[in-house]
């Protein structure tokens, strides 16, 4: 199998809720240093398939693997994320009675387990790679703020920032830049780009100028398979793609 | 202030136990004010200090050491169950003050500084199961124990047990069984008895079921139709009180054994009745045995101190023992060098008013035996508060104060 | 390194001033009940000694209980059990200590075990006489139990009410199995009858002070050690857990384990303070077990404030001596005046005393924050029509969704 | 139809709004724009009830708001599409739809049948929970169930957030089919400055807790007021 | 001797059934006459025994005011009367016509003391005595006590009986009496066993004891026949008693169901940790408490209506008091489902003494109507008809509440509300007025709780504090917000715990129930009827 090179591998992976085919028979392959768009009707089973790789939703037949070898179905969400699969919500999800800072501070990079977190101490080091971050989704000036208080468009890039912090081998994106106006969108495609240069990425977006601006590979799902793989343009002049996702 | 006396009652008056216990600082507050209107104690009038533990046991001893070093009470009447008792008999040793406990218990105890104005396991359960087995009581020959799963059915089963072996009954004629406090479910358990009833002897069953749990109890054994003829109930904590909460209707003859009942007729107990229904301002109020155990405890105190002439606890103490007051059941009540008292032993049959109506009853009065004879560690030991022996735990085998000894 | 952060500049005051009363009446009061002759205006009666030592057992328990449901969301409705498992290890010290002074005389049977004819002492009594093997087992025990219910619970992640409730169970089945006089553990009656700890007479005024004071300092300590736990980074990860615990999963954290330490942690505190409690008060008895208890030390927290220190401190402070207080003089109306206290609580001050406290600081302070860095109002200062000074509906928001009328979805409970 | 003026809100200490005055009239599309945490949000809330202003007013048909809680707005005739959906999770689909009829008629209590037309995943999805629906289809829900409601004004905060391409010129034609045949009026916050461009009658700016511009749709060419919307 | 006397009062009582002229009323009145001077139980049994035997139904009237304590003798000339209360004063009635015939101050008369053991002499001479009554139900009983004390002396009145007996099934019974009085007599080997095979054929607890003691006293056949028998007995009983723990179990089920269904309404669909929910179970109870109190002061013909009076009044009150805590407290916690804790804690506390205040600490009686008393039989399943009722009542409470929270659009916004309050508030959905209408629906639900509790349980201010543990394992053993859950959690619950009971007692079997529980909760972290989806798990 050519899972060798490949950051991560998936084969007929299918999954149902209830009767429901969310996922059906999917196959998907990510090589290493790879960015890949995602794009597919809504329901298409997007964010479904990146619960399968975090581990949050274990599938019903089929093979996930991370960097050629690991088995994920064999892991829960705490040891993929220890892996280095890093991701971002749909919806955004931060520590609402925490600051930004601590937000950022418990996403960094490093140990994981209890004694060291009870002893931690900041490194400068730390403080100046929260800073770096703090600096990249323009959050510095409410560091101290609770991340309760922050709007929907600032939470997605606190999100964003914690992703930054926990520095994964591979990115899962959802939906980044929902809620965001144009500017900051290319801003966040730009931002994508670079980490992109040493890190896997998986995106998914609806807006399709932002997946234009990424510049990759993208691939079409629907209803929990593939539907159509290529370049943007390729992808977008599927008559199947057009039907059930772009519109005329 | 100095020209009162106080005197502290130390009952809960909510929780779960308020439901028995209220009505003993009624009891005792009435008590409390018809002293006064004959004119105190020793020039004095008395003053009640009520406070309440709210069945919470650590409370309970909290509100003693109130009692008796911020308040200076002089004696406290209280505590129901002997759990709440246990935890306040280190402070009242330890503050040296007096205590008089009125409620039937599992036994096992003297304390200088306690008296014991309730049953003792001798003068309750074993008259008690004497009057079942005899043939007014049916000839009783197989015998179910129920009990709340605690100490003090627990003891005092054990003491059945044994007596009723000493009696020549089979083991398999004995059948013992425990539920939870507040157990409300006892359609197994009555079923039970019943199947256990029904193997063509003659069968009772000796209830130490303990508060709640009666009512529950009782509506079952109606509904499923166990009646007094065929399988008497005889129970150590059922009384007028409980009975209150209850249709006696379908429970007409099923038994208690107190050391009084309401349906007492004397005129102590008359005029006990009507003060309490004029003080209480409730005509349909009862009365019962702990009740009485605090008239007659209160009694034999207010004379003790009288003929130590103090309040100091020390003296009273000592004057307490063999002090006689009557009682309400048409004679005197004794208390015993060992800090129990003399009392009668009634059977009751329940009556459909809910009173009980006595059909059995000692000849005399019975002496409160704090060490059972029917436990082997206990039947050894006695206990004189007098001087110069002074002592709870003597063994007469040993001739040692404090059980075993070392050896 | 710890106490490092402690002395270092920006500590919270206010941690620091209740460690330093606590260690300050751990001194005075036992000095004011032995060296002050009782006329005097400054004795401390020794009836003031004994209930105030049991407020500060209790004081430390609705600590504990406040780390794990404060800081971590877990609402235990059974702490009351650790406390009493604790209570019921330093019991059965006590009763070994109490030799052949028994009423029996039995050296070896405690007094319960002989009239209900145990003939030999239960194998889990063995070891009990020894003072250090009854303290490891205060800690073990409750320790013990936490970890493992904790270690099924968390890992088949139970939250919310479901874990609530059953560690109502838990308390619940263990008041039923602590009732059975079968269990060896003196059924309704408990354990009593103490005669010495230490050797030294458990009823001497000294003694009491003693207990006192090592209760004042354990309670000290525990500040010092729940403070440092949350102020650590592990304290910013239980509340990350608390608030969304997937998401702390996907950022490679073992939300069970965080959970499961601080919830051993905990048990042992409260076991702790049942030790301390047990021979101050002179029982312990199944009745520790009973779940209301546990839910009464919740409403402790609650009172206080939940999700600080010193709130669940204060909280058992102030609803105890109430209730002390109420006992006495109101007997029979007194669960009228704390259940009122209890519903104005939550009405007028729903972050507790605590909490509401911090609220008007917080609220001054973030007032003068806001005029100076807030861009809002930064900017403002450019704008002609500058907006009159913000006009305080609530105080500042310390816990999220606190603004809105509700959060948008309330979950049953956390 | 509804006019806002003067708005003011805080949180705490913190200012969201400072004095906001917005007009949306019916047969009308209104749009609102700005960059992220300018206070659109804020704004909408404030409008449909779920916060109450500081100072300043809303009026609704000449009618002021200003005391009337939630319901009694959208009773009034205000339907509102909040940011991040809100639907109710563990309703089917179906229910979720006919929360919309409280304030009905006994007889209106139907789902219109465009609703269906506009979005059919809807219908087909009908017995499921909301919550498990997927991001985009949890959108279109939350528009389909504040259609129920037959409003006079609709309120939207950022309608195409999350949904794929083909069902957002779907919405946009929902939304101008209704402005054009119910004549009702529409306030939509948008991000999304092409769907705006092409649907929006009059266009509001914000900026830091202000609006900064309003004027005709055409205005959103203008660099010194698109300067607004870059970072 | 005995013998002679009891074929005498056999022939005495055929000749009373004959003829309607009785034994010489005097003599009768001389042997009640005697009742004045026995001096102790057994005495006044001996008296009963000679009135017994003159046969004379005439006795039934001064025996049956005996058992039930209503015989008295007058100090003054020692005369017997049935006396019945009236004011302060008993009013005396001849014992044999029942006359009027005077009245008396109590202290005036002494009261013919009872026991069980006279109770018993009484039943079994008044069963002999009403083996020829019209009413069937008296034949019944007759036969009834006679087959549970048979005699030989029993056999020629039974008969008699038999051959004029037209029901068949007292006739059935009547046979069946025979037979356990031929089995004490001394007639031949095959008439006993006849007998063993047909009390056999009962197959029922009485018939066992009977044979046990056949089995113990007789040899040869009779003995064979009647172990063979028992052994017969004892394997149907074992499958009836499976069958009876089930009923247990469900009947146990249905209380903790009825218990528990209000806070299913108020924990688990609206989120309010109520603690308070026992407190309204309580303010249930004693509704019917006070209902029942005015109808037995004023209309006590109504009694047995008394339950169903007292439902839309427990109903309405605690409704009433719900609304009240609701816009009092509650409304203002929304969101902050932790602080319910607190505040409702702090509500039951203050109805719990408010109640201990109004009523008093004590328990208050709360009787059965007729039609809630004593049980029946399904084979050998004993069945009590107020477990039966709360069972269907129970049943009845869950279809209406399903109905309303599934099928009405007030349901719809219910659950709509609790989900998310200010998003329902823009559907135009009155949130208050939601929220004040479920919490009332449900507190009102607890307080229908209480009247049915009321009939098995204490009435007292700590009512509540009994059923509110169990309340919320059910409520979250079930599933929080699922009503199905609660149904099939409170009736799992149930009759696991029965069936525990016989062998684990009823201690151990609820500690073992608590630990099922936890372990369950470990496998099924929410509950038995899990809510599903995203929106759960996320
Ligand atoms: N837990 C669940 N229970 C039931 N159905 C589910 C569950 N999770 C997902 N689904 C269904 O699976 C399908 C795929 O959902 P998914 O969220 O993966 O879509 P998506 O591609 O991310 O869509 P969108 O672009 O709208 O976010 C949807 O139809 C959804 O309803
Ligand atoms: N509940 C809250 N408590 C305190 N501050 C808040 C709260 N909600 C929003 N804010 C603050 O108010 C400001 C305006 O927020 P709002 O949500 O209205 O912005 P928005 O324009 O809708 O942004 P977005 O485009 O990101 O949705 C932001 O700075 C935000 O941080
Ligand atoms: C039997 C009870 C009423 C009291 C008893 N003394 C007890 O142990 O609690
Ligand atoms: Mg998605
Ligand atoms: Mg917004």
């Amino acid at each position: 199998m050519p899972k060798s090179n490949t950051i991560l591998y998936l084969d007929g992976v299918s999954v149902s809720f209830d009767g429901f085919r969310a996922i059906n028979n999917l196959s998907l392959v990510l090589d290493k240093g790879e960015m890949r768009a995602i794009i597919g009707p809504n329901g298409a089973g997007k964010t479904t398939m990146m619960d399968i790789v975090t581990g949050k939703t274990r599938p019903d037949a089929g093979e996930v693997y991370f960097d050629g070898q690991v088995d994920l179905t064999k892991h829960d969400e705490a040891e993929i994320a220890m892996m280095g699969i890093g991701r971002k919500f749909q919806k955004p999800t931060v520590f609402e009675s925490h600051t930004i800072e601590d937000n950022l501070m418990l996403a960094l990079k490093g140990p994981r387990s209890i004694f060291p977190a009870l002893f931690h101490r900041r490194s400068a080091a730390e403080a100046r790679q929260i800073d770096d971050i703090l600096g990249i989704i323009r959050l510095g000036d409410k560091r101290d703020e609770l991340a309760a208080n922050l709007s929907h468009g600032q939470k997605q890039w606190l999100e964003i920032g914690m992703l930054l912090a926990q520095d994964p081998k591979l990115l899962l994106v959802d939906e980044p830049v929902a809620g965001m106006t144009d500017a900051e969108t290319e801003e966040t495609a730009r931002l994508l780009r670079d980490i992109a240069r040493d890190h896997s990425v998986i995106v998914v977006e609806h807006d399709m100028h932002f997946v234009r601006e990424l510049g990759v590979k993208v691939t079409c799902l629907h209803e929990g398979s593939v539907l159509s793989e290529g370049s943007l343009d390729f992808v977008s002049a599927d008559e199947r793609v057009v039907e059930v996702y772009l519109g005329r | 202030a100095d020209d009162t006396i106080k005197v502290g009652i130390l009952h809960s008056l909510s929780g779960t136990m308020a439901i028995s216990e209220t009505t003993l600082k009624d009891a005792m507050l009435m008590l409390i004010e018809e002293q006064n209107a004959k004119g105190g104690l020793l020039g004095k009038k008395l003053e009640a200090v009520v406070v309440d533990p709210a069945s919470n046991w650590p409370l309970f001893a909290e509100k003693a050491r109130e009692l008796v070093s911020k308040d200076n009470v002089a004696a406290v009447f209280g505590c129901w169950t002997s759990v709440s008792r246990k935890s306040v008999l280190p402070v009242f040793s330890e503050l040296d003050n007096i205590l008089f406990y009125p409620v039937q218990y599992e036994g096992e105890e003297s304390e200088r500084n306690v008296f014991y104005t309730g049953a003792a396991p001798n003068q309750q359960a074993i008259p008690a199961v004497d009057y079942l087995m005899s043939e007014d009581g049916g000839s009783v020959k197989r015998w179910v124990l129920e009990g709340t799963d605690y100490v003090y059915p627990r003891t005092t089963n054990k003491i059945l047990e044994a007596y009723l072996k000493a009696k020549g009954v089979a083991a398999e004629d004995i059948m013992v069984n425990y539920t939870p406090f507040g157990f409300s479910d006892w359609q197994t358990e009555v079923a039970a008895i019943k199947k256990f009833g029904s193997a063509g002897k003659k069968t009772a069953v000796v209830s130490t079921v303990n508060g709640d749990a009666n009512v529950p109890f009782y509506k079952e054994l109606g509904n499923q139709g166990i009646k007094a003829e065929d399988i008497p109930v005889m129970a150590f904590s059922v009384g007028e009180e409980e009975l209150a909460g209850l249709d006696t209707a379908p429970l007409v003859g099923h038994l208690a054994a107190w050391n009084y009942f309401q349906s007492i007729d004397t005129p102590e107990n008359a005029k006990f009745i009507a003060d309490w229904h004029k003080f209480i301002k409730n005509d349909k109020r009862t009365t019962n045995d702990p009740m009485e155990a605090h008239y007659v405890g209160f009694n034999m105190w207010v004379k003790a101190v009288e003929k130590a002439g103090t309040t100091d606890p020390d003296k009273v103490i000592d004057a307490v023992v063999g002090v006689s007051v009557p009682n309400l059941t048409g004679g005197y009540s004794t208390m015993m060098p060992n800090h129990h008292i003399t009392k009668p032993v009634l059977i009751g049959e329940i009556q459909a008013d809910g009173q009980f109506e006595t059909v059995s009853q000692t000849s005399g009065l019975v002496m409160g035996d704090e060490w059972s004879d029917y436990l082997a560690d206990s039947k050894d030991l006695i206990s004189d508060w007098r001087a110069p022996l002074s002592c709870g735990n003597f063994n007469v085998a040993t001739g040692k104060c404090g059980g075993k000894g070392t050896n | 390194m710890i106490t490092g952060r402690f002395f270092a500049a920006g500590a919270d005051r206010r941690i620091a001033i209740t460690i330093f009363i606590l260690l300050a009446i751990a001194i005075i009061v036992p000095l004011l009940n032995l060296a002050v002759s009782p006329t005097s205006a400054f004795y401390v009666p020794s009836y003031v000694v004994a209930l105030t030592g049991k407020y500060l057992c209790y004081a430390l328990l609705a600590l504990a209980l406040d780390l794990v449901w404060g800081y971590c969301g877990i609402l235990s409705l059974g702490h009351g059990a650790f406390f009493a498992l604790g209570g019921y290890a330093m019991g059965m010290y006590l009763m070994r200590q109490i030799g052949s002074r028994g009423v029996y005389g039995n050296p070896l049977l405690p007094d319960f075990m002989v009239f209900l004819n145990y003939g030999e002492l239960p194998w889990f009594w063995y070891g009990f006489d020894q003072f250090w093997f009854a303290a490891i087992m205060v800690l073990a025990v409750p320790g013990l139990l936490a970890f493992v219910f904790g270690w099924f619970a968390f890992r088949s992640r139970v939250t919310g009410v479901y874990l609530s409730i059953i560690t109502q169970a838990m308390t619940y089945a263990l008041l039923l199995a602590f009732f059975r006089n079968d269990m060896g553990f003196g059924g309704n009656n408990g354990l009593t009858d103490f005669k010495d700890i230490l050797g030294y007479n458990v009823q001497a005024d000294a003694t009491r002070s003693a207990l006192f004071a090592a209760s004042a300092v354990t309670l000290a300590l525990a500040v010092f050690v729940t403070w440092a736990i949350v102020g650590s980074k592990y304290g910013k990860l239980l509340m990350a857990v608390r608030d969304a615990e997937s998401r702390t999963r996907f950022l490679g954290w073992r939300a069970e384990n965080v959970k499961l330490f601080a919830f051993t942690v905990s048990a042992v505190m409260a076991g702790i303070a049942g030790a301390l409690y047990v021979p101050q008060v002179g029982i312990i008895n199944p009745g520790e077990f009973e779940p209301s208890n546990s839910i009464e030390v919740v409403v402790w927290a609650a009172v206080g404030g939940r999700g600080t220190i010193v709130g669940p401190i204060i909280g058992a402070l102030v609803v105890n001596a109430g209730k002390s207080w109420f006992t006495g003089v109101l007997p029979a109306f007194w669960l009228f005046a704390l259940g009122g206290l209890f519903v104005a609580v939550t009405l007028f001050l729903p972050k507790g005393i605590v909490g509401m406290w911090d609220s008007w600081r917080g609220n001054a302070r973030a007032l003068r924050a806001a005029s100076i860095t807030n861009p809002i109002n930064g900017e403002a200062g450019t704008d002609p029509a500058v907006p009159p000074p913000p006009k305080i509906v609530r105080s500042a928001a310390r816990t999220p969704g606190d603004w809105s009328a509700s959060g948008p979805e309330p979950q049953p409970a956390e | 139809m509804l006019e806002v003026s003067n708005a003011t809100l805080h949180y705490g200490a913190a200012q969201a709004l400072r004095g906001v005055s917005l007009k949306a009239g019916a047969g009308k599309i209104t749009c609102v724009l700005g960059r992220n945490g300018v206070g659109k949000t804020s704004l909408m809330r404030s409008i449909v009830g779920h916060h109450r202003l500081t100072s300043g007013s809303v009026a609704f048909e000449g009618k002021a708001l200003d005391r009337s809680a939630a319901y009694d707005r959208a009773r009034s005739g205000i339907a509102f599409v909040p940011q991040g959906r809100e639907i109710f999770p563990l309703l089917t689909v179906r229910e979720n739809l006919e929360s919309g009829f409280a304030p009905l008629k006994r007889a209106d209590r139907n789902i219109p049948g465009h609703v269906f037309e506009l979005f059919p995943v809807l219908k087909q999805m009908l017995a499921r929970r909301g919550g498990d629906l997927s991001g985009g289809q949890q959108q279109q829900l939350a528009i389909g169930r504040a259609l129920v409601m037959r409003p006079k004004l609709l309120v939207l905060d950022e309608p195409t957030e999350g949904i794929q391409p083909s069902i957002i010129k779907d919405i946009g034609r929902a939304i101008r089919y209704l402005r054009d045949q119910a004549d009702i009026a529409v306030l939509l916050v948008e991000q999304y400055l092409d769907f705006c461009r092409e649907l929006a009658d009059e266009v509001n700016i914000m900026d830091r807790g202000l609006i900064v511009h309003s004027g005709p749709a055409e205005d959103l060419d203008r660099a010194d007021v698109r300067k607004f919307l870059t970072v | 001797m005995i013998l002679t006397r009891a074929i005498g009062l056999t022939l005495l009582l055929l000749l009373g059934m004959l003829s309607p002229s009785n034994a010489a009323e005097a003599d009768l009145r001389a042997i009640i006459a005697k009742f004045a001077t026995a001096s102790n139980f057994s005495a006044t049994e001996a008296v009963v025994r000679e009135l017994a035997a003159t046969g004379d139904t005439a006795v039934e009237r001064p025996l049956g005011a005996l058992a039930e304590g209503d015989l008295y003798v007058r100090k003054a000339d020692s005369l017997v009367f049935i006396g019945k209360a009236a004011g302060g004063s008993v009013e005396l009635l001849d014992p044999l016509s029942g006359e009027k015939s005077g009245d008396a101050a109590k202290s005036e008369i002494t009261k013919i003391k009872v026991n069980n053991t006279l109770r018993r002499a009484v039943r079994d001479a008044l069963g002999t005595l009403t083996l020829g009554a019209k009413d069937p139900a008296a034949r019944i009983a007759a036969a009834d006590t006679m087959f549970k004390t048979p005699d030989a002396t029993n056999i020629e009145p039974l008969d008699a009986a038999i051959a004029s007996e037209t029901v068949a099934s007292v006739k059935a019974l009547l046979e069946q009496a025979r037979a356990a009085s031929v089995l004490v007599s001394d007639r031949p080997e095959a008439d006993k066993l006849a007998a063993v095979a047909l009390i056999g054929g009962r197959g029922d607890r009485n018939a066992l004891s009977l044979l046990t003691a056949v089995e113990a006293n007789s040899e040869g056949a009779v003995k064979d026949a009647a172990t063979a028998a028992i052994a017969n007995i004892n394997s149907t009983l074992a499958l009836w008693d499976a069958g009876q723990n089930i009923w247990y179990g469900i009947s146990l089920g249905s209380v903790l169901l009825l218990a528990a269904i209000g806070l299913a309404i108020t924990f688990g669909v609206m989120g309010v940790i109520n603690m308070a929910h026992g407190e309204m179970v309580m303010l249930g109870a004693y509704t019917t408490f006070v209902v029942q109190e005015v109808i037995r002061n004023s209309f006590p013909g109504l009694f047995d209506w008394s339950l169903v009076i007292a439902l839309p009044l427990a109903f309405s009150v605690a409704a009433l008091v719900g609304l009240v805590i609701e816009r009092g407290v509650i409304r203002f916690l929304y969101g902050r489902p932790l602080e319910t804790l607190l505040a409702t804690w702090g509500v039951s506390l203050i109805l719990q003494q408010a109640v201990r205040t109004i009523f008093g600490p004590t328990n208050q009686e709360v009787g059965n109507p007729s039609w809630m008393s004593g049980s029946f039989y399904i084979g050998q399943l004993a069945v009590t008809w107020n477990r039966l009722w709360i069972l269907v009542f129970a049943l009845g409470v869950f279809a209406v509440l399903l109905y309303v929270m599934k099928r009405t659009p007030w349901g719809l916004q219910m659950r709509a509300v609790t989900a998310n309050r200010r998003m329902a508030a823009s559907m135009g959905i009155r949130t208050p007025w939601v929220d004040a209408l479920t919490f009332a629906l449900g507190s009102g639900i607890a307080g229908i709780a209480g009247v049915a509790l009321s009939q098995i349980d204490n009435v007292s201010p700590n009512l509540g504090r009994g059923y509110i543990i169990d309340s919320f394992m059910v409520v979250v053993f079930g599933g929080v917000g699922n009503l199905w859950g609660t149904l099939v959690g409170a009736f799992s619950l149930g009759i696991v715990n029965k069936f525990l009971e016989p062998y684990a007692g009823a201690v151990l079997g609820k500690i073992v129930v608590l630990v099922l529980i936890i372990l369950f909760i470990q496998k099924r972290p929410r509950g038995l009827f899990a809510l599903k989806g995203r929106s759960v798990e996320a």
